[in-house]
């Protein structure tokens, strides 16, 4: 057992993050989301970080923790709106011009970072054409249609979440569990997973969500 | 009798009734999602949603809600039979490849050339949310809105230019009110259905677009459907 | 049961194709040839096709009994060369002229497919710069590095070869067996699927490899 | 004594002493496929094919050939303990990426300058064969070639300019050959280790690309291993 992903705490797993990093959150709909990495990260309070999720504060999520600790610079995400007549974390920082914002269609946000993994630098889209996500981009036509242009996004750090793991960093999801967490591990320098349970033997190959070669570090969240 | 619009629920029942057999369908938040409840039973339909559910099934009974088994609205959902999960590169694939048959979303505002705005409000004190309103409405091969015909104050929905942000270009084919079921064609906005009681000029004086008659424009009918008492 | 993608024989499952027709054909290195549809299409025998498949001959492959009916007008492959002395069925029709070529490298092959079934008109990749490939092609720089575009593919039919199918039309794949199939399958306007068994019962969710949504007709190999 | 120039196998084993623990590579055709064959038992090593297995394992036993379980070169081969399987779009997504630390490649002719051409020799009546060496070349983190120096002719094919088709640009890091080791460098090729008995200038001749010698260039050695009985 030469590679072991394995680390103990996730105070460990992202204890050698910068400040200004770029950090990619997976989760959606409620499933999927790393928070006790997240809280981790709160822990650590590296500084002036972008944070690319799905959505600014989730109520499933603890992102909202990371915005009220002061230490996000940018957010990159599909939704930025909460539920409720109640600002979210967000909402507050966002209105008192103290976070800027980036908020992109959902396809092209999942598209942007899987390019971001898979080496491809940009790509064409019909999606956000004649809209104000189009203002400012470079736009095509290709076959008497127009396309936008729009580029990769890749960060420094990617906190994803799933069902289990093996010690080679292989991974498992559960149902709607997995959503960006694939295409966000493909595309950071250092990704670290939390999940329900660290198992001795190997993963079998037809049940690996993601393969532990994309994964850097796995740990078992405490609950 | 003073003409009865529909509710809700009403109006999605009568959206349901357009689905047809082996659908792919993606439901929006808001009234789309009860669409879902009154698709005809022989009819065979599999919902997808964005955050990579193929097959979304009722909602969770209390004893088997599963965290992990959520909606792209966060409703703890069930899988019907032979529904599968992909991650969010290959559902948005799907969305943005154009093979969702039917996309049904709630909006704003829809215009007589199908454009529509259905993601910012432009509200105060609200951030943005866009999620996979404007992947949908691109570049699914139907969009049917569904909507209240005009706002609370008064105002038409079915303008001749939207007023709020666009979502996306000539998008939407239908959209279905509380007062009428309208085709967005080549040559406008064409009503199909209307409720009894209503003329012409009365749906002309809640709409801003112009509005053609189909000649065998019907009468839009639901059949009973109570609200329940949710909080909004 | 309403939704039944079940269809008895290969033949009946591509009956419908037609002259001209762009042809997309799973398999690589040996694993997801799908050889019934393949011999039932040079039965049906549609003329002036485009094959887009991996290798234009490959020994595991029937491919090789569609070019020698003279069925195909071009190829779209990553690979044209056959292993021994004797020049293949292709390079015999290649080197009379008979047959048009555009041989792509591997990753742009699929990639190109995947975007014609995700929607993306057109993308950028750093794969073939200073060579043949790049030529003709437009190059862009990007962030200090040079790419070429390359255009997304699609056809009319695709036929794919898996494990096991149900009535939806979900399929399950074999180890090494789905390679090009899923992506193939998201780029074909009909999309038709050899496989094993065709099961009685929904594959479970978990094991499904790629979902019925995008496939139309399954047909049980005989063999 | 006359120098012994390495075999084929012998080429492999040295390149696979250069693995280190956890590394994800992938094999050409060729040559480089042998050098599984002597990764050193201590190191973790993924083989990646482009066909989708995450993790090749040993050849199969004629008693375990499966005809699903195959690498990108058609061979009937076993998987690791840890590996698994994802279609070609995820697999040229992991190589494009940037994501396989090492491409072990065959070449016909590298540069000076580390470009590569290893995919069309021009040859009479034979098709071009691609693959998936174009996306190796220009996206593995390294690339190292395993060839012969010179061609059966003797003509050189560490060159100032690669005359047959470009496989990739400046993509070449290290070149083994039955005589030397080579890193390809800023400042051109760099000898780190030459055969027992040879000179710098025998190297020279039977090189066109200039030759810079690391001050510490060390004999090349391997162990004794003899060549199978192969049909080539």
């Amino acid at each position: 057992m030469s590679i072991d992903k394995r680390v103990n705490t996730a105070a460990d797993a992202i204890a050698d993050v910068r400040d200004g990093a770029v950090v990619l959150i997976s989760g959606f709909g409620g499933a999927g989301f790393p928070n006790e990495l997240i809280r981790a990260l709160r822990d650590r309070a590296p500084k002036d970080m972008t944070l690319v999720v799905n959505s600014a504060t989730h109520r499933y999520s603890l992102t909202h923790e990371l915005l009220e600790a002061g230490l996000v610079r940018k957010m990159i995400c599909t939704t930025a709106r909460g539920r409720g007549k109640e600002p979210t974390a967000f909402e507050r920082l966002w209105m008192a011009g103290k976070i800027e914002l980036e908020c992109i269609p959902q396809g092209t946000f999942t598209e942007r970072i899987r390019a971001g993994g898979a080496g491809i630098p940009a790509f064409y889209t019909p999606v956000g054409l004649g809209t104000e996500i189009a203002q400012g981009k470079e736009m095509r036509r290709i076959k008497d249609r127009d396309y936008i242009l729009e580029y990769a996004l890749s960060g420094d750090l990617a906190l994803i979440r799933a069902d289990t793991a093996d010690h080679y960093g292989n991974l498992s999801f559960r149902y709607a569990q997995m959503n960006f967490g694939p295409v966000m591990a493909t595309a950071a320098t250092l990704v670290v997973a939390e999940v329900r349970a660290v198992l001795d033997e190997p993963i079998p190959h037809d049940r690996v969500g993601l393969s532990g070669v994309y994964v850097d570090r796995v740990v078992e969240a405490s609950k | 009798m003073s003409p009865q619009p529909l509710n809700r629920l009403q109006i999605a029942w009568r959206a349901a009734n357009d689905i047809t057999d082996g659908m792919l369908v993606n439901l929006g938040l808001g009234m789309p999602v009860a669409v879902a409840d009154y698709v005809r039973p022989e009819m065979d339909v599999f919902i997808q949603s964005e955050n990579g559910v193929i097959g979304v099934g009722p909602a969770a009974p209390p004893d088997q809600v599963d965290s992990d088994l959520v909606d792209a609205g966060s409703r703890r959902v069930t899988l019907r039979p032979g529904g599968s999960f992909v991650d969010s590169s290959w559902s948005f694939a799907m969305i943005r490849g154009g093979h969702i048959d039917v996309a049904i979303l709630g909006a704003f505002e829809v215009a007589s050339n199908g454009d529509l705005a259905n993601w910012d409000m432009r509200l105060p004190n609200k951030g943005p949310l866009i999620g996979g309103a404007m992947d949908l409405a691109a570049c699914a091969r139907s969009v049917w809105v569904l909507m209240e015909h005009v706002t609370r104050q008064g105002a038409p929905r079915l303008l001749n230019r939207c007023t709020l942000p666009l979502t996306a270009l000539h998008c939407v084919t239908r959209v279905y009110t509380d007062l009428a079921v309208i085709d967005v064609t080549a040559d406008g906005m064409l009503v199909r259905e209307m409720i009894d009681g209503l003329s012409a000029q009365d749906l002309r004086d809640r709409t801003e677009a112009p509005l053609n008659f189909a000649p065998d424009c019907r009468t839009l009918t639901a059949p009973a459907i109570a609200l329940p008492d949710e909080p909004r």
